[in-house]
């Protein structure tokens, strides 16, 4: 085999933007897309790994590498850009704006898999801004009200991001005199340069509370580039986490219970705000806040023993590329779906998005139960005082999943078919669901793992649970009201005044009080109430003078109050 | 003391028969003559019950002013058109006002009446800083009342603001009413300005003045001075609620220099009382006025 | 030195002639002079707490030629709630726009200072005559209010409700006249002599009689339910919230005051109060309009208020009066947001029928949710403080054994939630009657002060220590 | 009928005629003129028990009846003709009821024109 020089990575997508801006060479380029990644899947499935690359005349001396850490992420990376590619191509075909989204697109993916490959910190923080300004272009595809929020929210958030982890990375090369990755990790990086760092990687994670712009932007973004949003990008965060925190060398009690406390909001928080969404797209995307919050705990528990991490690391590896495939194919599916009239073709389609489904929620005999199991054996290092919250979170994670998965279901299910939708689009789609099938057979250890009776009961419950509200929605007439996109950030949005309500005229006025007798008209008849005043007054005159005065008669029979006209 | 006692019989008489035919008749101008009637019969029997500035008080605001009101309501609202009650309603409203008013008498004949009242009133009389004792007491003893009483007539000034009743617009009198309004005028503002003064030690006072003062301002009214002009109504306005704020700062400036809320300070108790009387009776004369000639846009014939 | 008690009398007054000489400026004065009251209020209370009770003399004239003002706990008490539900609607008038055609004189602020001011005066007041002045004063603001919408049905109830008013205040008047007759003084120091001769007594019904109009006691409520539905929303929250529970509160002290003398009176307030209940929950159950059931809820709140202050007994012997006050604290908090969301809803539907609340495209909003919060507290609900003023009611009556009330009480208590459960249930189902182009307006401020009501009401269950701790402080 | 009765007498009566007449007629401008019939009414109760309270007390007679019988005389002279003879007027009565009752009217007068507005805003519409 020839070995593969590892420039050729980010090179190749980099030189066919550069190729795509000849206009003259646009139709025969555009196929391409999805081939730019290819050298990079090539990159990871290389055995043995291609040799290191040292660029010294390359800003402060570039160095690129495929770690082992890097390998299975630069993996499906590679294969989810391919596939989304593929999509996007059949999806955008007569969109406007289409050549803008390809090299935003094109961009987006040399900084993603550039980061991965990339060993000093000047490439790194360059492949990952790269990554997350261009995306910015992707959420913006379509124009819309709702595309245009989402962009301001998204690159508020990414600017931010980028801000915190350059101050991180600056602070940390000024404090080691390094400016390798590798030494991030180390011992001697002052506690505020991991915290920025952390922060900035935290935005792109999706953690709660920095979460606010994800699932804007994948409601917002075209089915593609949420497919690698969330399937690709958020994993960048993850793996940039996994380099810069010092995970498996120090332990830092305080930062991993901060970290900790983030994931389970975000584990409780996802399901709740993503089962009252109205789009399938936007519930999707609030599963992903809670698979990577569980992640973000599985770091967590890293931070706060050492020890596990050896265990830990490749639990949390596999669960990232679980969840790459399960959701990058759910988000492809979602066209898929939409090209098609409800009817029999539809229901085959749905039926395989519940495998993919079931397979994100843990199901057995999937990669979710293999990743889940490996996961849940690693955190049984973890220190006592984890154990208890970690088995409750894993559980809550699951039946989370699973209820957010029937609700997306639902909500495919109702969709109006899009009929400028080309039915081609399923195509990547079937191409990802079956490498999310054949998991368990391509995974490390899945032929080997038990299916395991528990993990049926979070998807049972989940189902169980559905059906009763679905039940309590049809016998009340109930109905839920879709919340404002973006959650606390849609209350400060500036709607217009709306023009003031056409009233109704009121209804008609039926008196019901002295003044007015019913079936006598409207005319009030005044003296009626000076009359009952009259009475009153000589009635309280009567009693207050006849009745002797004495201790209270409480529940004697008082004197009766008359005069009413 | 027989002849006084049969003027008195007489009286009363006349005053109950001019209510009963105010409340009667079914000619408005008759009632609202009835009333003004009433309403001087009235003040005659308090001044021979020992009240002459309320008699005074009586007959330039109740009898006059109430009936000027009442004759532009008059005119505004057309004639009667009241059904007749049912008899049921009738004889019930008879029997509990028969009752209610018997009770009254008897209650109000033989109730002790010892007054705790005078002779704090004649050993204060001294501090309070004037000599008319019912002065005395609505400018210092219960001032608390009388400010809040301005404080009604702002807002009833308001109310009418805010409503906006149609304006008045008086009818052309012909070649009276401007030599009467020439005459009148000067007369009521040296009459106002006496009233004022006398007040501290004789009946008399802000409200008296207020009320003689806005008899002027409505003669000149129907005589033909236009008060819709815009700025004249807005420093009509400006002075009805200049009495309370001036009132009402006085009394925090009281505070201030005493330690208690409307508390004069010693030996210029007169000076502060004359002080607020004299914006009082601007303000009462132009809340009057205001409150007669209204301010809507719209005129009514 | 001017003294808080001087201000919250004064301050309310002078803010309303700057309103009224300022139109322009009103919003911004008006909003200013009533957090400024708010402040004063708490220091007030904060002073009567540390230090108790307080008597003052004006111009230094001792009670009963001059006029004193009485600062306790129940006053306290009282203005602070008058301060709290003022802010709230002040709030929500700041953000609504003028009804109707531009006010010349400011419209609402002015009316609603004066208001403010007189119900300050009010409750400090001491005396029967001066009660009778700022009654008038309230009266004739709260009409104002009542007209401002300039709509006929408004103009036609502020007529009822200003004769209404005129004649309760008369009675008044003519029940002071009396016990000036009897006891040769009007302060209130004069009550317990008065209740001990017939004609005395006679004085204090007319008087109470004339309350009984001011308060829209059964069967004298005939001119409320028209005045407080077809006010504005602020002026009808202010109305039902405060306005009338002056007269209750005078009734209160007249009970205070007279001891075991005034009982007959007590068992008439009870009697009418049980039937303004009954009544009122009735109507409300039948109304068609939004507004008018919490208007005739109104009427029975004030019936259950009522029945509170006639069974409560001597105050020398008991402390169940302390329930009347309560309950009135909580009524004012409730109802005021209950017609604030009202408001809210009628003006996001184009109407405000109660068989038209169900609506497919607008989904329930933080108006009904305030709306459902202060229905909680009106019905009793733990943990609000309709809950705590209802429970020491019912334990002290439980404790006297007297079952017909506390029969009664529950009967009230089942049929306010029957009625307010019409307008919660229907606002939870989906049905299309929306007015054509209607749609949820954006977040406002007049959902803050609902909602801000509304928790109140339900904090102050929590908080239930603190108005009892001031009413300890209350002269009797 | 001693003079003691004739005044109360006469304020009773027109109290009863006032809540007779507001009981049995819708009439507006009648209502509001009943309502002042009753003030009046009242106000003449009140002052009647002021003048009583003085006619007991008149064995001893205080400065405050010597001072204003002799302003009384003045202001008789000056501003009130008709009822000239000093003999014929009465003791002047206790003060503070005087300082109510015109209040009263003064709070009257702004009630009745607020109401005078309202009704007449009310026949405008009518009128339409």
């Amino acid at each position: 085999m020839i070995a593969l020089p590892l420039w050729i990575v980010p090179a190749a997508p980099l030189v066919l933007l550069a190729l795509l801006l000849v206009p003259q060479a646009r139709p025969a380029l555009r196929a391409l897309v999805p081939l730019a990644p290819l050298p990079a899947l090539a990159a990871a499935l290389a055995s043995p790994a291609p040799a290191p690359v040292t660029l010294d005349w390359l800003m402060l001396g570039t160095e690129l590498a495929l770690t082992d850490t890097a390998r299975p992420f630069l993996g499906f990376t590679a294969a989810l850009w391919a596939l989304a590619g593929w999509q996007a191509l059949r999806l955008l075909r007569d969109a406007p704006g289409r050549d803008r989204f390809l090299a935003c697109f094109l961009l987006a993916m040399t900084g993603n898999l550039g980061l991965l490959v990339a060993q000093d910190i000047a490439a790194f923080y360059s492949f990952f801004a790269a990554m997350s300004l261009a995306s910015w272009g992707l959420v913006l595809q379509g124009g819309g009200a709702a595309q245009v929020f989402a962009g301001r929210v998204y690159i508020g958030f990414a600017v931010t991001g980028e801000l915190a982890l350059f101050a991180g990375l600056s602070l940390g090369a000024f404090a080691t005199g390094e400016t390798r990755l590798a030494a991030m990790a180390g011992p001697e990086v002052p506690a505020l340069a991991t915290a920025l760092m952390a922060a900035g990687l935290l935005v792109k994670l999706g953690a709660v509370p920095l979460h606010l712009w994800l699932p804007l932007a994948h409601a917002a973004a075209p089915a593609p580039a949420s497919a690698v949003l969330s399937g690709a990008m958020l994993k960048a965060g993850l793996f940039g986490l996994m380099t810069v925190l010092p995970l498996g060398s120090a332990a830092l009690p305080g930062a991993a219970a901060g970290l900790a406390a983030m994931a389970l909001a975000g584990l409780v928080l996802a399901p709740a705000l993503g089962l009252v969404q109205a789009e399938a797209k936007a519930v999707l995307a609030y599963s992903s806040i809670g698979q990577m919050s569980l992640m973000a705990l599985g770091l967590a528990a890293g931070l706060a023993a050492p020890a596990a991490w050896p265990l830990l690391g490749p639990a949390v590896l596999l669960l990232a590329v679980h969840h790459a495939f399960a959701k990058a194919a759910l988000f492809l599916g979602v066209p898929a779906v939409w090209s098609t009239a409800p009817g029999a073709l539809r229901a085959a389609l749905l039926a395989a998005l519940a495998l993919l489904a079931l397979a994100l929620a843990g199901l057995p005999a999937t990669s979710g139960a293999i990743a889940k199991t490996a996961l849940k054996e690693a955190l049984e290092a973890a220190p006592a005082g984890w154990q208890v919250w970690l088995g409750t979170a894993l559980f809550a994670a699951s039946l989370g999943t699973a209820l957010l998965m029937l609700r997306a279901l639902w909500l495919l299910a109702d969709a109006p078919q899009k009929p400028d939708t080309a039915g081609d689009v399923a195509l990547p789609w079937l191409g990802a669901t079956g490498l999310v099938l054949a998991a368990p057979w391509l995974l490390p250890g899945g032929a080997a793992a038990a299916p395991d009776p528990a993990d049926l009961v979070p998807p049972g419950l989940a189902a169980a649970l559905a059906l009763a509200a679905l039940a309590l929605v049809r016998s009340f007439g109930l109905r839920l009201a879709p919340p404002k996109a973006g959650e606390l950030l849609g209350l400060f949005e500036a709607a217009p005044r709306p023009a003031p309500v056409l009233a109704l005229p009121p209804p008609p006025r039926r008196g019901r009080t002295l003044v007015v007798r019913r079936g006598r008209g409207a005319v009030a008849r005044p003296e009626r109430g000076a009359l009952a005043i009259l009475g009153v007054a000589a009635a309280l005159a009567l009693v207050m003078a006849l009745a002797p005065a004495g201790p209270a008669p409480v529940s004697a029979p008082p004197a009766p109050v008359t005069g009413e006209g | 003391m027989s002849p006084v006692v049969l003027f008195d019989a007489a009286l009363a008489l006349g005053v109950l028969g001019c209510a009963a035919l105010a409340l009667t008749l079914r000619d408005r101008t008759g009632t609202v003559a009835a009333f003004m009637l009433t309403g001087l019969l009235v003040a005659l029997s308090w001044l021979r019950l020992g009240a002459p500035d309320v008699a005074l008080a009586e007959a330039a605001i109740g009898a006059g002013l109430t009936g000027a009101l009442f004759l532009r309501g008059a005119r505004r609202l057309g004639p009667l058109r009241a059904r007749p009650p049912a008899p049921a309603q009738a004889a019930a409203a008879a029997l509990g006002a028969a009752v209610l008013s018997a009770a009254l008498l008897w209650a109000f004949a033989t109730a002790p009446a010892e007054s705790l009242y005078p002779p704090r009133v004649a050993a204060a009389l001294e501090d309070s800083g004037v000599s008319n004792p019912v002065t005395a007491v609505l400018l210092n003893f219960r001032a608390w009342d009388t400010l809040l009483e301005i404080a009604v007539l702002v807002v009833a000034l308001l109310l009418v603001m805010t409503l906006s009743p149609p304006r008045v617009i008086p009818d052309k009198l012909g070649a009276l009413v401007q030599p009467f309004a020439r005459i009148v005028v000067p007369v009521a503002v040296l009459v106002a300005g006496h009233l004022l003064w006398q007040g501290a030690e004789a009946p008399g006072g802000a409200f008296q003045a207020g009320a003689v003062l806005a008899g002027a301002g409505l003669a000149l009214v129907l005589g033909g001075v236009r008060v819709d002009r815009r700025v004249l109504r807005r420093a009509l306005t400006a002075l009805a609620l200049a009495g309370l704020a001036v009132f009402t700062l006085a009394a925090l400036a009281s505070q201030a220099v005493t330690g208690a809320l409307l508390g004069y300070p010693d030996g210029q108790a007169k000076a502060w009382i004359i002080a607020i009387e004299g914006a009082l009776t601007l303000s009462i004369a132009a809340t009057l006025c205001l409150l007669f000639t209204g301010y809507g846009r719209r005129s009514a014939r | 030195m001017v003294t808080e008690t001087s201000l919250l009398v004064t301050l309310p007054f002078l803010a309303a002639l700057a309103a009224a000489a300022a139109p322009r400026a009103a919003a911004t004065l008006g909003m200013a002079a009533t957090l400024a009251n708010a402040g004063f209020a708490a220091l007030l209370a904060r002073a009567l707490l540390a230090d108790g009770a307080r008597e003052t003399s004006l111009g230094g004239w001792e009670a009963p030629l001059g006029i004193t003002l009485r600062a306790d706990g129940l006053a306290a008490l009282m203005i602070g709630m008058t301060a709290l539900v003022g802010s709230a609607v002040a709030l929500q008038a700041m953000g609504r726009p003028a009804p109707g055609r531009p006010a010349p004189a400011g419209g609402f602020w002015p009316l609603w200072l004066a208001t403010l001011g007189a119900m300050n005066a009010l409750f400090l007041s001491d005396d029967l005559f001066n009660l009778y002045v700022t009654f008038e004063i309230l009266g004739l603001s709260a009409v104002g209010l009542t007209a401002l919408t300039g709509s006929r049905r408004a103009l036609r109830a502020a007529f009822d409700y200003l004769s209404a008013g005129l004649a309760g205040s008369l009675l008044l008047l003519l029940g002071v006249a009396l016990a000036y007759a009897e006891a040769g003084r009007v302060d209130l120091a004069a009550v317990p002599a008065l209740v001990e001769t017939m004609r005395g007594r006679i004085a204090l019904a007319l008087v109470l009689a004339g309350l009984a109009v001011k308060a829209a006691l059964f069967p004298l409520h005939f001119w409320m339910p028209a005045a407080h539905a077809n006010a504005a929303p602020p002026a009808s929250a202010l109305l039902s919230a405060l306005v009338v529970k002056t007269a209750l509160y005078v009734a209160l002290r007249l009970s205070l005051e007279g001891g075991a003398g005034i009982a007959p009176a007590r068992a008439a307030l009870a009697v009418a109060g049980s039937g303004a209940m009954l009544w009122g929950a009735w109507n409300a159950l039948r109304a068609e309009r939004l507004k008018l059931l919490v208007a005739h809820s109104t009427v029975a709140q004030i019936g259950l208020i009522a029945l509170a202050l006639g069974v409560a007994g001597n105050p020398a012997d008991s402390t169940l009066w302390q329930a009347a006050a309560l309950l009135m604290l909580s009524h004012a908090l409730a109802k005021a947001a209950m017609f604030l969301a009202a408001g809210r809803i009628a003006e996001e539907l184009g109407h405000d029928r109660i068989s038209g609340l169900n609506r497919t495209e607008l989904r329930p909003g933080a108006a009904e949710f305030a709306f459902a919060i202060a229905a909680v507290s009106l019905i009793g609900l733990p943990p609000t403080a309709g809950f705590v003023g209802k429970w020491v009611l019912i334990e002290g009556l439980i404790a006297r054994e007297a079952w017909i009330w506390v029969a009664l009480v529950m009967t009230g208590t089942v049929l306010s939630a029957a009625y307010l459960s019409r307008v919660v249930s229907r606002c939870l189902r989906g049905g299309p009657h929306v007015a054509p182009g209607a749609r949820r307006p954006a977040w406002h401020m007049g959902d803050v002060a609902a909602l801000g009501l509304a928790v109140g009401a339900l904090a102050l269950g929590l908080a239930s220590a603190l108005p009892f701790a001031l009413l300890e402080t209350t002269l009797t | 009928m001693t003079p003691d009765l004739i005044y109360p007498a006469a304020g009773a009566g027109l109290i009863g005629l006032a809540l007779w007449r507001l009981a049995t007629c819708g009439d507006t401008l009648r209502r509001i003129m009943a309502l002042n019939v009753l003030a009046v009414g009242i106000a003449m109760l009140m002052l009647a028990a002021g003048r009583e309270t003085l006619m007991l007390a008149a064995g001893r007679e205080t400065s405050t009846l010597a001072a204003g019988r002799d302003t009384l005389t003045r202001a008789a002279g000056q501003d009130t003709p008709q009822t000239a003879g000093a003999g014929f007027l009465q003791a002047a009565a206790d003060p503070v009821p005087q300082a109510f009752v015109l209040t009263g009217i003064v709070v009257l007068v702004a009630v009745t024109a607020a109401l005078m507005a309202l009704a007449e805003r009310l026949g405008a519409r009518d009128g339409d």
